[in-house]
């Protein structure tokens, strides 16, 4: 056996090991590389920097279970914060029963950071259960799903609510979820009523919803941490989105480094193969 | 009789929900919207089947001392416990026991098994990418030219040059074009897969999910 | 102090997750093993809580003693009691006799869904589709789409076999298809990367206090 | 409606500070406040109030649109139109309540919140920050239930096409026509992967997804594994399928029970093979991970629909030393299943899998219906190159229905 044989052959708890030392390593010696924007994330940079100040308010659906908070978390905060120093307000919902106390998270989080009055810039309707059925309902009127927010106010007593009766006066609903809620917006908000939406999903679930943007059926979309990084490098506040961008960098690299490797190990190994074909003939 | 029964309800509440689509009748809506509900009620209800087989099973575990029968106690003491919690004397709202089982137990312990896939897409793709036919080899080339594109270490390998030649700009290409163009078959085609499934089904000629045909 | 309690369980019970990376041990053992109990128990109460509670208990009881109609489905209280009913028919296939009437909420449910499906899928995935692959042949990248989802939709012809024509565009289908999987592949990887450096900041940041 | 009040209100405020300083101009103020003299004069009333059912998009009767001209004093004249109040009445000459503040400049506005059927009245007047205009009227109307959505006329079109030739080929090939169905690879490899395990003495393993039973993945999946119970209940390999949702569970029970009885073996069939393990995707991945490991099947079939757990189950039964076979029609999962699995049944061939395998001629119409529906796709969209070509954009417009 070869050293390409060997290699071919190498204990993947080797890589495992690698890759385990590649993703702590930029936490300790950060390397702070500049993330370029793409299109989709600055179309919904733009259409959110439309939203009139003061005004009709942005619905953000907080969709996303633990799971997936790594990659979705920044770009909730990300958005808060574009729409409070826009002064544009916020009502926040779940579609995830897991969802309820992350979106509360995220919604403190950036309230609290940037001094926004609950009622009159953001609130919180809470969660309901049933998918399509919450979406089309707030179609007709959204007191019809959720009469009270998510602590008992109805929501005829917050004034930011005042006069927002269904998808007529949302000038832009954005879903982050790290499942099919996004694609039930474009459904059952976007397909019947006309809604604008946007969403924010998972890098691998980014893929599926291409198809969306280029039909109009989304405004605009981030895709996975990548595209957290990019919003928080529209709205200069880097967090943690610009931050992991660095260990995905190391991973990438040590990942094709291994392919490249396996390669040059495949060829060789297969060389030595024939060779040895040849001189037994 | 036995038979039909089910089918012809299939067949006109599948009927019933296909025109849902087409009328804006109201009637028809709400109608539509409250079947719905019994389907998740129906769903919800059903979870004491999957438990209950999950009791039977590792209560013979238990009963027999088959080998691993200590874990099986670990697993029906914790949903006991679970059950207490949020059972008729525990709440299940924020703060409350069951909660915090919920967010300081499973929830880690879900996402460090979904955090696995980090390690195992590494060792899927030192493994399946090479260059072996045309086929694999277009699988390992845009794979590669993707994972330098998406992050910012690949898009300074081509910094200086023009957009056209630049990583993050090849990234998007493939993505919004030949990707797109091939998921967009798969979709479609899968599409009427499931539509001609779905009519089938509707028409009672697919029973199998009914548990066969007799 | 519970804080601390709690962090300390959620480290352990990450670090017996990864040491399946290893190889499988009683760690892990355990830890899959309590997962899956808590996850059963909670199933259970949300399940409940979340949809039999307020759908069927709730408005048949409240409604008899003359409360406030709630729930989606509260025009009536004996309209609540159908789902209900279903749901425990699901139960007959305990008791061989009437066993099969357990094919009945399951025909209502597969049947209902199926047929909701079916127009959104032909709006969506195939007319919606269609639509926006109807470009103008005048550049590169919609020749590119147009050519990729014929070959695509090609490769997925079955009542044909692939020769001349037909078996040179199902060709080009499987390269389109590759440089998909390739592309997508290479997407996810940050991803799944990105789960990753969540455990890991909670177990530097959260647990250990080292950044 | 916020928006509106708060124009309305600067308006107002703009108005009076303008009236004021005019004021201040042509007589001496003895105070400030006191000058700012309230306008008298009220505005002229809008003309020509119209109100009609809503038709464009076909509504389910809750929309009534109205339709009015300019008051004379809004951009023209005094200038000092504000905005127009609308309101609605269930009789004749009753003002009714207010429904709208409607800012200056609009002439039409859309009522989305009346009771199908019912007849109103509506009036309309100028305002002009202190006093209202006449009142103008209109009705009665009322909003009629429409029974057909007329926007989704193409997808009817298409819907009915596809069934009509999926009926057909189905009743064809129920007459006896021969339908030629080209092999499909992965099929094979079910059959080898199940040989195999049969000749090393392990279990197969088969998981059905992680999806409902309302997915149509799963219910192929379960027209798949019928037939791959047959083939172990024939060679009394154990067959162990761990599943994730309990309606799931139940109806693989009966398919494997059912197909054991047929193949004449029923004694073979061991219910504690077919397990629910847990509603939670990660919790489900980890135990099948166990079963792997600890059970050691010597062949893994995932048919279904699968999210994140494909790659953890896949690279852990390839660890394992198992042959895999994969199918699903999850597009963000077959990259995964494609490098990880011996062989995949991508997209649409899952589905043909499940009609191939019951070599039922009847489920064999579907797939042929199926291929025709791909011809017709493929007309339409030359047919919509050619229509931008030449300037048809209707065409493409007609199917793309929002």
């Amino acid at each position: 056996m070869n050293i390409f044989e060997r290699f071919m052959e190498i204990d993947r708890r080797w890589i495992f090991l690698a890759i385990g030392i590649a993703v702590i390593i930029p936490f300790f010696f950060p390397l702070g590389l500049p993330v370029v924007v793409t299109e989709p994330v600055q179309n919904l940079y733009d259409a959110l920097d439309e939203i009139p100040p003061n005004g009709q308010p942005l619905l953000l659906a907080i969709d996303y279970a633990p799971a997936t908070l790594p990659e979705l978390e920044p770009m909730s905060l990300a958005l808060l914060r574009h729409a409070f120093s826009n002064d544009v307000n916020v009502a926040v919902l779940t579609l995830h029963p897991a969802g309820y106390g992350l979106a509360e998270r995220a919604m403190n989080q950036v309230a609290e950071e940037m001094g926004q009055v609950y009622g009159e810039d953001y609130c919180f309707l809470g969660f309901q259960p049933g998918i399509s059925a919450v979406i089309l309902g707030m179609g007709v009127n959204i007191r019809n799903v959720f009469p009270e927010d998510a602590y008992g106010t109805p929501l005829s007593e917050i004034p930011i609510l005042d006069g927002v009766r269904n998808y007529d006066d949302i000038p832009l609903l954005i879903s982050l979820a790290g499942w099919s809620a996004a694609e039930a917006w474009v459904y059952y908000a976007h397909q019947p009523y006309g809604q604008d939406v946007g969403a924010g999903v998972t890098a691998v679930m980014a893929t599926d919803f291409y198809p969306y943007l280029d039909t109009g059926q989304l405004v605009g979309l981030l895709g996975g941490m990548r595209g957290a990084a990019e919003y928080e490098g529209l709205i200069d506040h880097h967090d943690a989105g610009v931050r992991g961008m660095d260990s995905q960098s190391v991973i990438h690299i040590l990942i094709i480094i291994l392919i490249v490797l396996g390669n040059i190990a495949y060829f060789g190994a297969r060389r030595k193969k024939r060779e040895q074909e040849r001189n037994a003939a | 009789m036995r038979r039909e029964i089910p089918l012809a309800i299939t067949f006109l509440v599948g009927m019933f929900m296909l025109v849902d689509f087409f009328v804006p009748h109201h009637a028809v809506s709400s109608a539509a919207a409250e079947m719905k509900q019994w389907g998740t009620i129906v769903i919800a209800a059903s979870i004491l089947l999957g438990v209950g087989n999950l009791i039977r099973v590792h209560y013979k575990k238990i009963s027999r001392k088959q080998e691993g029968w200590g874990y099986s106690i670990v697993t029906m003491s914790v949903m006991a416990i679970m059950l207490f919690f949020g059972g008729p004397w525990g709440t299940i709202q924020e703060g409350s026991a069951f909660n915090w089982m919920f967010l300081n137990v499973q929830v880690p312990l879900q996402s460090t098994m979904f955090s696995l896939l980090a390690f195992f897409i590494a060792s899927a793709a030192y493994r399946a990418f090479r260059l072996r036919s045309v086929e694999s080899s277009m699988l390992l080339i845009s794979a590669i030219i993707v994972m330098l594109g998406r992050v910012p270490l690949g898009q300074l390998l081509t910094r200086g040059l023009p957009e056209q030649a630049t990583l993050p700009w090849l990234t998007e290409m493939i993505m919004a074009y030949p990707n797109m163009a091939a998921f967009r078959g798969i979709l479609m085609g899968a599409a009427l897969g499931v539509m001609a499934m779905g009519l089938r089904v509707i028409l009672g000629i697919e029973r199998s999910y009914l548990g066969g045909d007799k | 102090m519970a804080a601390i309690i709690w962090t300390t369980i959620g480290a352990v019970l990450t670090l017996s997750v990864y040491s399946f990376l290893y190889k499988d041990n009683p760690f892990y053992k355990f830890a899959e093993h309590l997962v899956v109990g808590i996850s059963a128990g909670y199933y259970l109460v949300i399940y409940y809580f979340n949809f039999i509670q307020p759908n069927v208990v709730s408005p048949v009881f409240q409604l008899r003693l003359g409360g406030e109609a709630i729930g989606l489905g509260s025009n009536t209280w004996w309209l609540a009691l159908i789902p209900g009913l279903l749901g425990l028919l699901l139960y007959t296939r305990f008791f061989p006799k009437i066993g099969w009437v357990g094919r009945w909420p399951l025909g209502i449910y597969v049947g209902g869904y199926a047929g909701l499906g079916l127009s959104p899928i032909m709006q969506a995935r195939v007319l919606d589709q269609i639509g926006a692959n109807a470009l103008p042949l005048t550049s590169v990248t919609n020749i590119l789409v147009v050519g990729g989802l014929l070959g695509t939709l090609t490769y997925f012809f079955f009542s044909m076999k692939h020769k001349g024509v037909l078996g040179v565009m199902a060709r080009v289908g499987i390269v389109f298809l590759m440089v998909g999987f390739g592309a997508s592949f290479g997407y996810t990887v940050m991803s799944r990367v990105s789960l990753l450096i969540g455990r890991v900041s909670f177990l530097l940041h959260d647990c250990l206090h080292l950044i | 409606m916020n928006q509106v009040r708060r124009i309305l209100l600067v308006s107002l405020a703009l108005a009076a500070a303008a009236v004021g300083s005019v004021r201040a101009q042509e007589t001496a103020p003895q105070d400030g406040i006191e000058s700012a003299a309230l306008d008298i004069v009220p505005p002229g009333p809008p003309c020509a109030l119209t109100v009609r059912d809503y038709l464009e998009h076909s509504d389910s009767g809750d929309k009534i649109e109205i339709e009015w001209g300019l008051s004379p004093d809004d951009g023209s004249g005094a200038g000092d139109v504000t905005g127009y109040v609308l309101s609605r009445s269930l009789a004749e000459g009753e003002v009714g309540d207010v429904l709208e503040e409607i800012a200056s400049g609009a002439t039409h506005y859309v009522d989305v919140s009346v009771e199908p059927g019912v007849e109103y009245y509506y009036s309309l007047e100028a305002y002009d920050g202190t006093n209202s205009s006449e009142r103008v009227w209109a009705g009665p109307v009322a909003g009629r239930v429409n029974l057909f959505q007329w926007s989704r006329l193409s997808v009817l079109v298409l819907m009915l096409l596809f069934f009509a030739m999926v009926t057909w080929f189905t009743a064809a090939a129920g007459k006896g026509a021969k339908l030629f169905v080209r092999r499909i690879p992965g099929l094979n490899a079910i059959e080898e992967a199940v040989g195999r395990a049969t000749e090393m003495g392990r279990p197969v393993l088969y998981v059905p997804g992680i999806g409902e039973i309302d997915n149509i993945m799963t219910i192929a999946s379960l027209n798949i594994l019928s037939h791959v119970a047959k083939i172990t209940a024939r060679y009394d390999t154990p067959l162990i399928v761990p599943t994730a949702r309990a309606v799931v569970m139940s109806a693989a029970e009966e398919v494997v029970k059912q197909a054991y009885a047929e193949v004449g073996n029923p004694d073979a069939y061991n219910p504690d093979n077919i397990r629910y393990l847990s509603d939670a995707q990660f919790a489900f991945a980890g135990a099948v991970n166990g079963i792997m490991l600890r059970e050691k099947p010597a062949a893994n079939l995932y048919m279904g629909a699968f999210w994140a757990e494909s790659l953890l189950l896949a690279e852990t039964g390839f660890e394992a030393g198992a042959i895999q076979v994969a199918g699903t029609a999850m597009v963000s999962q077959l990259p995964f299943f494609v490098t990880a699995c011996d062989f995949t049944l991508m997209g649409e061939e899952l589905y043909a899998a499940s009609a191939y395998l019951s070599r039922e001629p009847k489920l064999l119409g579907g797939l042929k219906g199926s291929d025709w529906m791909k011809v017709v796709s493929i007309v339409l969209m030359v047919a919509g190159i050619v229509a931008h070509i030449v300037g048809l954009e209707w065409f493409v417009a007609w199917f793309q229905t929002q």
